[in-house]
């Protein structure tokens, strides 16, 4: 089950970068973005899931006596939570820039960005 | 007994995603795919359930709850913007 | 359970590949913000299979409701110069 | 063309070096040294039921701060990248379709139902999934829905400014009371340990998780704020 999660989240990361780098319009980029931020996201708690184990969450079903057999990796969990609160910071950020980039330009196309040309 | 149930459920929810799968996927219209997933989240609501009883953790109830509460909030966002009120 | 679990696995992660290609090569913009939309979705789903309702709850509150929000807000300002 | 075929070639470069990865995968059988430090010692030490809570919160406490400053900059910039092009009053009134009946009937029963969800959910951070950051996005989400519903819905700045900094301030301020009075910054053993399982347990991780909350809470509803208030181009 880990197996085809990592593999969905490699498969996710591609298509991203696949539809960043192939399209002009930069709404679109981000939007690919997202999907390669989920990719990641699900990579990386993939790398902390081990069979047969549940959450790492103490209750009456995983005493505190025993947990150390029963649940799965903590900390990339941790990470994965902040990543998702950042990812959501940044894109909120690049749609800020292409509102001000629709602003000055009128268009969505990124190929209409010029100025560092030469 | 319950684990018949717990697989009956499951399958009959899985069947209902993938109808709505097809829908999203081919859905000519704008409108169809909306609705699809509309449906899709509240078919969602049921596999996080699903899970729930399957792993025994009640705690995981949580999470149905949170999205049951949440998850219209996209299709009310894209409903607004086709009706110009956004 | 394990085969539930691997049955629901392989049809989230179809779904979700599906939904990625649709986002990314789809024609038309709201569609594709929408499929974003779902892949976060089922993306949360899968989360708690890996057994991290922490993940899966963020996932929930953030990628479907408040993203697809922002998306649709930039993209109603923008209404008049989308030709593409 | 030569675009997408150069994107392909880096595209296979990748997709190569993640089958390799993919392949070469071998789930541990048992927890490393630090997954295991931490399942065994959080419900002594820290008295949390949630293990990713005492992480988060406590063991890298420092790396929260760190990541909160992060978001307080990303929602800060967004305010400048959109207020520098604030243009005079001249530019013509926004018209938008008014919500229907049902929307603005149900969002006035629902937003508050779901701002006391968000408090719920990272008050008891510590015992049930969820914390400061989900329960700041849900009540991020309770702002959201009111702005749906009248997007020329004006939020006062001040309000949230002054929450957003105040909780940075006591987060702060917990943080170095645990100095004096505990093991360290960010220490949680402030306050007495309590017994596992209930709701006044676990230290200060429930103060310090509902500071976060609001203050992510702030700042995610000064990015709307911020969005709702540029002009229609």
């Amino acid at each position: 089950m880990a197996l085809i999660a990592m593999a969905a989240g490699f498969i996710l990361i591609l298509i991203g970068f696949y539809g960043a780098l192939t399209n002009r319009n930069i709404l679109r980029m981000i939007v690919a973005f997202t999907v390669a931020d989920t990719g990641v996201n699900i990579v990386m708690v993939t790398v902390g899931y081990l069979r047969d184990r549940t959450a790492p969450i103490l209750d009456n079903a995983v005493p505190a006596a025993d947990a150390a057999a029963r649940i799965i990796d903590p900390v990339p969990q941790a990470l994965v939570l902040t990543a998702i609160v950042i990812g959501m910071g940044v894109t909120a950020l690049m749609l800020a820039f292409a509102y001000r980039f629709y602003e000055k330009k009128r268009t969505l196309d990124i190929t209409k960005c010029t100025e560092l040309k030469w | 007994m319950v684990d018949i149930l717990i697989y009956i459920a499951a399958a009959v929810t899985g069947i209902a995603f993938l109808f709505a799968l097809y829908r999203f996927l081919k859905g000519p219209t704008a409108a169809d795919r909306v609705v699809a997933f509309d449906t899709m989240t509240l078919v969602t609501v049921v596999f996080i359930v699903i899970i729930a009883l399957a792993e025994g953790r009640g705690i995981y109830l949580d999470v149905a709850v949170i999205y049951a509460l949440l998850s219209f909030l996209g299709v009310i966002a894209v409903a607004r913007y086709l009706e110009r009120g956004l | 359970m394990s085969a539930l679990f691997i049955a629901l696995t392989i049809l989230l992660t179809v779904a979700m590949i599906g939904a990625a290609l649709v986002a990314v090569l789809g024609k038309s913009m709201p569609i594709a913000i929408l499929s974003a939309g779902l892949v976060s979705l089922l993306a949360s789903v899968l989360f708690l299979l890996l057994a991290a309702p922490d993940v899966a709850m963020t996932e929930a509150a953030i990628g479907s409701g408040l993203t697809t929000f922002l998306f649709f807000f930039i993209l109603g300002r923008v209404r008049g110069g989308e030709h593409d | 063309m030569i675009r997408k075929f150069a994107a392909l070639l880096l595209l296979a470069g990748i997709a190569a070096i993640f089958m390799g990865l993919l392949f070469t995968y071998e789930p541990d059988p048992e927890l490393n040294t630090t997954a295991r430090y931490y399942a065994e010692r959080t419900a002594a030490d820290i008295g949390a039921a949630n293990i990713v809570t005492a992480i988060v919160v406590t063991y890298r406490g420092l790396d929260t701060l760190g990541e909160v400053t992060v978001l307080f900059l990303s929602a800060a910039i967004v305010g400048l990248v959109l207020a520098s092009g604030r243009r005079k009053k001249t530019a013509k009134e926004r018209t938008v379709t008014p919500a229907g009946e049902l929307l603005a009937t149900g969002s006035t029963l629902l937003a508050p139902l779901i701002m006391l969800l968000g408090v719920y959910v990272f008050v008891n951070g510590h015992l049930t999934p969820g914390g400061g950051f989900q329960g700041g996005a849900i009540i991020a989400s309770g702002m959201l829905l009111l702005l749906l519903t009248d997007p020329l819905k004006h939020f006062s700045h001040t309000l949230i400014a002054t929450v957003e900094s105040l909780s940075g301030i006591l987060y702060v301020a917990i943080g170095l009371l645990g100095i004096f009075l505990a093991g360290g910054f960010l220490d949680n053993r402030i306050l007495p340990i309590g017994t596992l399982g209930t709701l006044f347990s676990a230290g200060a991780i429930p103060l310090i998780y509902s500071l976060i909350g609001l203050k992510v809470g702030a700042e995610f509803s000064s990015i709307l704020a911020h969005l709702s208030e540029t002009e229609e181009l």
